[in-house]
């Protein structure tokens, strides 16, 4: 199959995504740009599921009027990666609320966002 | 039987129901929540009870009413069933010791522990790989969740670590689903198994980046630095609930997931397992914080259960049995340790001395940390045993030296703890409360791991006669919870037992077997008599009545052995027993570590040879006949083993403080009566290599020298000591140098050697030790110079030591010679002319130590506050007595012991025996006869005596300082008392003997360790980037070894 | 700097890690036997047109039931952890430094939220016949939520009523599903309701009943997260 | 043999070798007075010496042990002379040495050292203390190439019966051990000398600088009995090297000569060589005779 | 293949926007752009056929996260007032 086809392209796309949210997350000292490098870390996944859900020249996976019972098995992409990311999107929201709230508290603690300044505990 | 999907429709629905709870229900939801996990837990006991004693099948739940792969379903086998169990039980103990936390945190928090519980039950029931990554979410935000139940700054940032750590690692994991659901079309997990995922780069990757991932969840070395900080900061009720029922949790799903990978990946687990069971043990050793050294110790164990998963294809059947021991013992011990770090809040390990004021949770913290290190009865030791016996078989011994090694290591720092808390001094010791929800927990823990070991013992092999054991074992658990009794009664009712335990055993030996009767005999009937002298003490002398009977019973044992784990379990609770005795002497902390430290060591060498023994020839103790395969190195290990407990030189550093800061009545149990198992197992040993081994066997040819050389360096460094409990102690390794060099020998004189002196030892080093203690406890000090002129205090205790050093010495008439006697002729005939040569001069210097010791105490100048101090008390006159006769029957009548025990070594040295000729015993070389001997001078001395006493009874006796003192009267006793340094002039000319080099190099390896450990946890910079940045490297490093 | 380029190394060694996983990608020319399951299965199985929502509340309901667990928990979880005493919570403080809000935020804000509202809730009732459900419907509920907070910084939120929405929703998912596996096939079966005409709203069994619920629930949680975070603290020793 | 008359031989073997030694002893003092040209004590001297002391009627006592002391020395040098066979191939002068071998005698030694050194140390002098102290140190020492010389000749004749030593040396002076076996002959002899307690290897009794050392606080009855042992101790330990390495004896007489020549050996020495301290000579004896030991073994290994 | 050059743009933009969202100093910006990320990355998902996808990413991942970002963001701002 040729490389320059949609689903490549999103995955190449999610996998450089999740390249950049490691970078940030390791290089980064700002708490909140740790919490953005997550967030894109999710969203690069997320691209990459959908993109091994597609299947060449699909639809959604969804029967109605546009896509019939009858052949809707070679018409749709793969529902059960797009469930997945459902899941995943809604968990990533979760983990990085739940990040920000500890960030919040942090901050409120030494009044600075660099993760230099938390290394209390060490050895 | 409930359906497992209801753990999670019923902890759900009360869990969201709490909802409906008004505002001032905190309490009330808390109650709730503790019942819905007790429904857990009952439903999970249900399972478990229907798998174990129902033979109910693995059972299949299939969710949505469609079968795999196209809905998420649950498995519940045996495995299962164990698992949730226990987490359902301990999530039940941990809510109870959380209780007032959860009430105070609020019902959000109650709600946030039910859904922590009901998610580790899933991880371990589902059967979908999807599933399984969602739940292991649902289990981390709960965690980050609990985590702020302690809300400071460190366990804030320490949870702000702990996001980033499991966001990096659940990522990987979600990757690595959906590539596999890519590559085999399923998110089943069998169809993972099913599909070979290896096929194909990609797959592999994927299955790489799941396995990846579920090994760092579970916190490997050293991408762990989050957990660790994590263990430290958070509330221990917290922390146990992580590494106890998290880990479970999560190490179940990796044993769930492992069998999709090749048996390379099996053995990549078992490295990494391994890697993390000895780095993190290793790191401990710094560590005084004693969470973050629960961490350590906790990341450190769950290493090696994650190595144990990964040897799953050679262990064979015992896999499960082994898994589940030492997870249980981690499972059980952890919980408490961390719980027991909640009651005492304490920041640094030296403040659990403040544990000694409830003695109840320090016999709890004892137990823990028994169980981790892995002694008996604790399942620890049964399934660490096992382990080492199946990996032998395996061929895997260099994995028995890792285990081994890391098991050392946790070592060191558990027992520094244990014996902090059992004696460090420490005049600050601040309060703490107890509260009941918080023992409860603690207490069903420490039972439960009795229980288990008790139950472990089932399942490994060799164990059908452990009865034997575990009746005396019971007998202790008696005493035990007598304790509160006086002294009085608990040591009537231990020399009662010591009694009927001897009386049961010692007369069927004497039929079957000698040798195991001699030693039997000298263990028990010295047990009893050492008792004795216990009568001394007044009030309840808590505690040493267990400790002193778990010694003798592992001494019991160890003559009762017949396999080599009846060996070994009696082998470790005697040095159980007896760690706990020598820790229970004054300033003893230090030497009760190092004994424990040479101990474990020791006993780990005897472990591993037995281990590659076993894989040999079976488990019996004959088993270390006619080993095919690497004998020399077995036997040598076995020796090295040995010697730890004989304290040759080298192994010898532990002896002279624990010996000498033991309690009066304990040196003698330690000194004359324990030294001798080393020497027992060395003659096991022995008698397994054979005779025929003897002439081109090196291993019994450098013992033989390391005996000799024992013998010179321990004689002369008692003779320049002035604590008289440490010169018996070195005494004892030049003693032991003397026994180790006679067996050496292996012939029949050499055996006979060694037998006299291991017997007269035994007479000689008890009545020393037991008088000498029993003037320490009068003066209250073990310095010979300031003591002197005791004679006239104290004639009982004099008479006894001069016996004693008579013995000791070698000096015709009393039994000591009949040991040098036998020596010389063995000597010259085995042709060992040089080692025997300095054995003959270790013997000499041995009458430096005997004059010092008994000229300093009991002659020259009596010291002005010992003029009213009264003799030694009656309770250790009589042992000593009853042991003076013992020396005087074997010295009169040799040929009665001596015969028997030709007799004995006649079917493996039938050469070169002893001749007798009614009381005369004759050799190749020479004759000698103890009888005539004992009349010639007993009536020659006699006679001398009437003569000078017909000539000069009238002598006036004098006064103290009426001396030759140019006419002058002395000033004070201290300065005509001529004690200290007595011996400078020989010190000047041999002291470079006694250099203590061993010692410094044993300070100076145990500094390297702690160097060592203190700059490779130099890692953990406390930085949470550096700790993603750690992951990100373990993964690459994992990726590239593998691929 | 030397650091950031070591980092930098480490970063590529570990990007190389997925060059295998992409190059044995080579998309999808056909469907998995698994997604050809539920396809043809769509009318008899579940009943839904929308087969992502078949999947996502019937056959892998669990995950579902997990997510919403995930939501749950971490609305308790900061619920608890951002929570202020009754001592420090003090109402003067409350948004004080925020700007006004305009006058034309707060009209608009008056006739959207309805809309708003409504339109979550369609989509969610939806869920099992076009594209949405559950998670998008409560998430947009949540949206109209947010504008109000924006456009009345002192609206406050009955905490009761969220919280009761929330628990009822979640426990009735938790009954339904106990439900399934009680008198149906398996836990969150959704046979336990009859499947109607395929294609039609009041049908796929208790699929649009769940959806609702999850809906709902998941408009409360989020809203909760976000009330939570928008109260705010004073100094707080943590 | 019946008992009695075996005891009465002993009786008559132990009063020849007392007098003897008081003898021999007075002999290498005038030798050594000759020596550093004074005229020294009267041949008679010993025997006054000895019976003043036994009938002085002063005592004092220090205690039991004090007390017990010289009994203790003189059971050991008594002890040594039953257990040592005196003339070869005599019915009446072999003693009690069927009780034990040369290992037994090597180790009775101690008892009287030990007895005396008890004894001394309850006297309460300091002066006992460190002559003692001394004494073991040296001791000590001095065994070891003695210890050497004692396995070379059981390795050499493959007994260690002294009887059977002596009867092995039968045959004419070549056959002697000094002669056969030269080395552990020297290195014994070596260790003779600090048995002996002469100079260079007498700081144990000092006499210079603390009377006497050990048997400070002695007098009267008890210092007679333990010069009483002096005298049978010094026969005694020359006849057991005469017995090891010099043929022994077939008749008194011959007894008599190598005995005498054993200990003038020990006297000629302690003329010829200064003091040594005490980590002086214990270091002295862990050399040369240490190696001379180790050469006999290997000689005969 | 109009779906795919469209992919590629799409995909460059969001790269584009992700590496402002990590790089930007100023950090308001770089939340909006995170949360454009999201955006366009909805968009992707209704090219490969994903509507539910799409919207939820829009719904949450965009919109949601972005609020509750600027919630904190908000509070430290003020914090520091």
């Amino acid at each position: 199959m040729s490389y320059f086809s949609l689903e490549y392209i999103a995955m190449i796309t999610g996998f450089l995504l999740i390249v950049l949210g490691i970078w940030a997350i390791l290089t980064y000292k700002n708490l909140l740009k740790i919490v953005i490098g997550f967030s894109l870390f999710d969203t690069g996944i997320n691209i990459i599921i959908v993109s091994i859900a597609y299947v060449k020249n699909s639809t959604a996976p969804i029967i109605d009027s546009a896509v019939s019972l009858k052949d809707a098995v070679n018409k749709i992409a793969d529902p059960v990666p797009q469930a997945l990311v459902l899941t995943s999107i809604v968990i990533g929201l979760g983990v990085t609320a739940l990040m920000l709230a500890y960030v919040l508290k942090l901050y409120q603690d030494k009044k600075t966002l660099d993760i230099e300044s938390f290394t209390d505990l060490k050895w | 039987m409930i359906s497992p999907i209801h753990i999670i429709s019923i902890s759900l629905g009360v869990a969201f129901a709490i909802g409906f709870l008004g505002k001032n229900s905190n309490k009330l939801s808390a109650v709730i929540m503790l019942l819905t996990i007790g429904i857990l837990t009952f439903i999970s006991a249900q399972w478990a009870q229907a798998f174990y004693f129902g033979n109910q099948e693995t059972v299949q739940i299939f969710t949505a009413g469609y079968k795999p792969p196209f809905s998420i379903n649950l498995q519940i086998g045996v495995s299962e069933s164990i698992i949730i169990l226990l987490i359902n039980s301990i999530g039940l103990l941990g809510g109870i010791y959380l209780f007032d936390t959860l009430v105070k945190t609020g019902k959000n928090a109650v709600v946030v522990y039910l859904i922590f519980i009901m998610s580790l039950n899933q991880v371990v029931l589902t059967q979908d790989i999807f599933n399984l990554f969602v739940f292991l979410e649902i289990q981390s935000i709960a965690t980050a969740g609990l985590i702020v139940l302690e809300r400071n700054r460190n366990s804030i940032s320490s949870g702000f670590k702990y996001m980033i750590a499991t966001g990096i690692i659940s990522s990987l994991l979600l990757i690595g689903i959906v590539f596999g659901y890519y590559f085999t079309g399923s998110l089943n997990i069998a169809d993972f198994i099913q599909a070979n995922m290896m096929l194909s780069k990609g797959g592999a990757v994927a299955l790489f980046l799941i396995l990846a991932s579920l090994l760092l969840e579970l916190k490997p070395f050293p991408a762990n630095g989050w957990a660790l900080d994590v263990y430290e900061s958070i509330k221990p009720g917290t922390s146990a609930m992580l590494s106890a029922a998290s880990a479970s949790a999560v190490l179940f799903a990796l044993y769930k997931v492992l069998p999709a990978g090749n048996p390379q990946t099996f053995e990549i687990v078992l490295g990494f397992g391994l890697i993390t069971f000895v780095g993190s043990n290793l790191l401990g050793i710094k560590q005084t914080n004693p969470q973050r050294l629960l961490g350590y110790s906790s990341v450190g164990q769950i290493g090696l259960i994650v190595a144990i998963l990964g040897m799953k294809p050679f262990l064979g059947e015992k896999f499960t049995f082994i898994a589940i021991a030492i997870f249980i013992s981690h499972f059980l011990a952890k919980a408490g340790l961390f719980w027991l770090s909640g009651i005492i809040k304490a920041d640094n390990i030296r403040d659990w001395a403040n544990l000694r004021k409830k003695p109840f949770l320090l016999v709890l913290f004892g137990t823990f940390v028994f169980t981790l290190i892995g002694f008996p009865p604790f399942p620890s030791f049964f399934g660490k045993w096992e382990l080492i016996m199946q990996l032998s078989q395996s061929g895997y011994w260099y994995l028995v030296g890792v285990i081994l090694l890391g098991s050392f290591f946790e070592g060191i720092y558990l027992f520094k703890w244990l014996g902090y808390a059992i004696k460090l001094d420490n005049v600050n010791l601040p309060e703490f409360n107890i509260n009941w929800k918080k023992i409860i927990p603690v207490a069903i823990v420490g039972v439960l791991t009795y229980l288990a070991g008790y139950y472990s013992s089932f399942f490994t092999t060799g164990t059908e006669h452990f009865e034997k054991f575990f009746v005396p074992l019971f007998f202790i658990a008696i005493l035990y919870f007598l304790d509160f009794l006086p002294n009085f009664v608990k040591n009537i009712i231990a020399i009662a037992g010591m009694s009927y335990y001897g009386y049961i055993l010692l007369p069927g030996l004497y039929e079957t077997d000698l040798l195991r009767f001699i030693f039997g005999a000298i263990f028990i009937v010295g047990g009893v008599l050492t008792l004795i002298a216990g009568f001394t003490y007044k009030g309840q002398r808590k505690g040493f009545h267990p400790a002193a009977l778990m010694m003798f019973a592992g001494l019991g044992g160890i003559i009762q052995a017949s396999n080599m784990i009846e060996f070994f379990f009696s082998w470790e609770m005697m040095t159980l027993g007896s760690y706990i005795l020598i820790i229970r002497g004054k300033k003893s902390m230090p030497h009760g570590l190092s004994y424990m430290l040479f101990s474990l060591a020791g006993a780990y060498l005897i472990l591993a040879a037995f281990g590659f023994t076993f894989s040999q020839n079976g488990i019996s103790l004959e088993a270390l006949k006619g080993l095919a395969f690497a004998p020399n190195l077995i036997y040598g290990l076995l020796a090295v083993g040995f010697m730890t407990k004989t304290a040759s030189l080298g192994l010898h550093i532990w002896l002279p403080g624990a010996h000498a800061e033991a309690e009066s009545d304990v040196s003698p149990m330690v000194s004359a009566i324990l030294l001798k198992a080393g020497v027992f197992g060395l003659i096991i040993l022995f008698l397994s290599m054979g005779a025929e081994a003897a002439g081109q066997n090196s291993i019994l040819y450098l013992l033989g020298w390391l005996g000799a050389i024992t013998a010179l360096v321990g004689n002369t460094a008692a003779s320049f000591q002035e604590d008289a409990k440490k010169l018996l102690a070195y005494s004892s390794i030049g003693q032991l140098g003397y026994i180790l060099f006679a067996f050496s020998i292996m012939t029949h004189l050499g055996w006979l050697a060694g037998f006299t002196y291991s017997i007269n030892h035994f007479l000689f080093k008890a009545v020393l030790f037991l008088a000498i203690g029993a003037v320490v406890l009068r003066l209250k000090t073990h310095n010979m110079y300031e003591m002197g002129g005791l004679i006239k205090r104290m004639p009982f205790a004099f008479i006894a030591v001069l016996i004693g050093i008579i013995t000791l010495s070698g000096v015709p008439p009393l039994s000591g010679f009949a040991g040098k006697w036998l020596f010389y002729n063995a000597v010259i005939e085995k042709g060992w002319y040089f080692q025997g040569t300095i054995v003959f001069f270790a013997g000499t210097i041995a009458f430096l130590y005997s004059f010092r010791l008994i000229h300093s105490i009991f002659l020259g100048q009596l010291k002005d506050n010992h003029r009213t101090v009264k003799d030694i008390s009656i309770w250790f006159i009589i042992p000593i007595y009853t042991l003076i006769i013992g020396i005087m029957i074997f010295s009169a009548r040799p040929d009665l012991i001596l015969k028997p025990i030709g007799n004995f070594l006649m079917p493996y040295f039938p050469t070169d025996a002893l001749s007798w000729t009614d009381t005369m015993a004759k050799t190749r070389l020479g004759y000698w006869d103890g009888t005539w001997v004992m009349i010639i001078i007993g009536i020659m001395f006699s006679l001398i005596f009437a003569w000078l006493f017909i000539l000069s009874r009238k002598a006036t006796k004098v006064e103290q300082f009426n001396i030759a003192y140019s006419g002058e009267r002395p000033e004070r006793p201290e300065t005509t008392h001529m004690a200290h340094n007595i011996y400078a002039g020989f010190n000047k000319a041999v002291g470079f003997i006694v250099t203590p080099n061993i010692s410094k190099f044993w300070a100076s390896a145990s500094e390297n360790l702690d160097g060592a450990a203190g700059y490779f946890r130099r890692i953990y910079n406390g930085n949470g980037q550096t700790y993603a940045l750690h992951i990100i490297i373990y993964t690459l490093a994992m990726y590239l070894m593998i691929f | 700097m030397l650091k950031k380029g070591l980092i930098l190394a480490i970063l590529i060694g570990f990007s190389l890690m997925f060059i295998p996983l992409i190059q044995n990608f080579h998309g999808n020319d056909k469907l998995s036997d698994l997604a050809k399951y539920y396809t043809e299965n769509a009318e008899h199985g579940a009943g839904a047109a929308n087969i992502v929502t078949a999947i996502v509340i019937t056959y892998r309901g669990l995950d579902t039931l997990g997510e919403v667990v995930i939501l749950f928990l971490t609305a308790s979880v900061i619920g608890f952890f951002l929570k202020i005493s009754k001592s420090e919570k003090d109402e003067t403080l409350r948004f004080s430094k925020l700007r006004k809000t305009s006058e034309l935020l707060e009209t608009a804000t008056k006739a959207l939220v309805p809309t708003i509202f409504m339109f979550g809730v369609y989509i969610f009732i939806n869920g099992h016949l076009t594209p949405g459900g559950g998670f998008q419907g409560g998430a947009v509920i949540a949206t109209g939520f947010v504008l109000m907070l924006l456009a009345n910084p002192q609206f406050k939120v009955n905490h009761k009523v969220i919280e009761y929405i929330e628990s009822l929703s979640g426990f009735s998912f938790a009954i339904l599903g106990a439900l399934g596996a009680i008198i149906g096939l398996g836990f969150l079966d959704n046979k336990i309701l009859p499947l109607g005409t395929f294609g039609e709203l009041l049908s796929a069994g208790i699929i649009p009943v769940i959806y609702s619920f999850i809906g709902l629930k998941v408009g409360a949680e989020l809203s909760g997260i976000v009330e939570t975070l928008s109260e705010n603290q004073s100094e707080i020793e943590i | 043999m019946d008992i009695i008359n075996k005891l009465l031989f002993v009786l008559l073997g132990l009063f020849i070798i007392l007098n003897f030694g008081l003898f021999m002893g007075v002999s290498m003092r005038k030798i050594v007075a000759r020596v550093a040209r004074r005229n020294g004590v009267p041949f008679y001297q010993p025997w006054l010496d000895l019976i003043k002391l036994y009938g002085t009627r002063d005592q004092i006592s220090h205690g039991i042990m004090f007390y017990l002391g010289p009994v203790f020395r003189l059971s050991g040098g008594v002890g040594i002379f039953l257990f040592m066979p005196l003339i070869f191939g005599s019915q009446y002068f072999n003693n009690f040495s069927f009780a034990g071998d040369l290992v037994l005698i090597l180790y009775f030694q101690f008892f009287g050292m030990l007895g005396m050194a008890l004894g001394a140390g309850e006297g309460g002098h300091p002066y006992s203390a460190i002559g003692i102290s001394r004494g073991l140190s040296q001791f000590t020492t001095i065994e070891v190439p003695m210890t050497l010389a004692v396995i070379s000749l059981g390795i050499q004749y493959n007994t260690l019966s002294i009887s059977e030593i002596v009867a092995a040396q039968q045959g004419g002076f070549q056959n002697w051990t000094v002669f056969t076996n030269p080395f552990a002959t020297a290195a014994a002899m070596l260790s003779l000398l600090g048995a002996f307690g002469h100079s260079p290897f007498n700081l144990v009794k000092a006499p210079n600088e603390i009377p006497i050392g050990p048997p400070t606080e002695y007098h009267s009855t008890f210092l007679g009995v333990l010069q009483t042992n002096a005298a049978i101790l010094h026969v005694i330990e020359a006849v057991l090297f005469m017995n090891l390495f010099f043929g022994g004896a077939v008749n008194w007489f011959e007894l008599m000569l190598k005995s005498f020549l054993i200990y003038f050996w020990s006297v000629f020495v302690g003329v010829v060589f200064p003091r040594y301290r005490i980590e002086q000579s214990v270091q002295w004896f862990l050399k040369v005779p240490l190696l001379l030991g180790v050469i006999a073994i290997i000689i005969y290994m | 293949m109009l779906y795919t050059i469209s992919t590629l743009i799409l995909s460059l933009i969001v790269l584009v926007l992700a590496v402002i969202a990590i790089i930007h100093k100023n950090i308001t910006v770089a939340i909006i752009a995170m949360g454009t990320v999201g955006l366009f990355t909805s968009v992707i998902f209704l090219l490969l056929a994903a509507p539910d996808v799409a919207m939820t990413e829009a719904a949450i991942g965009s919109g949601l996260t972005t609020v509750i970002f600027f919630y904190v963001l908000n509070k430290i701002k003020n914090h520091d007032a």
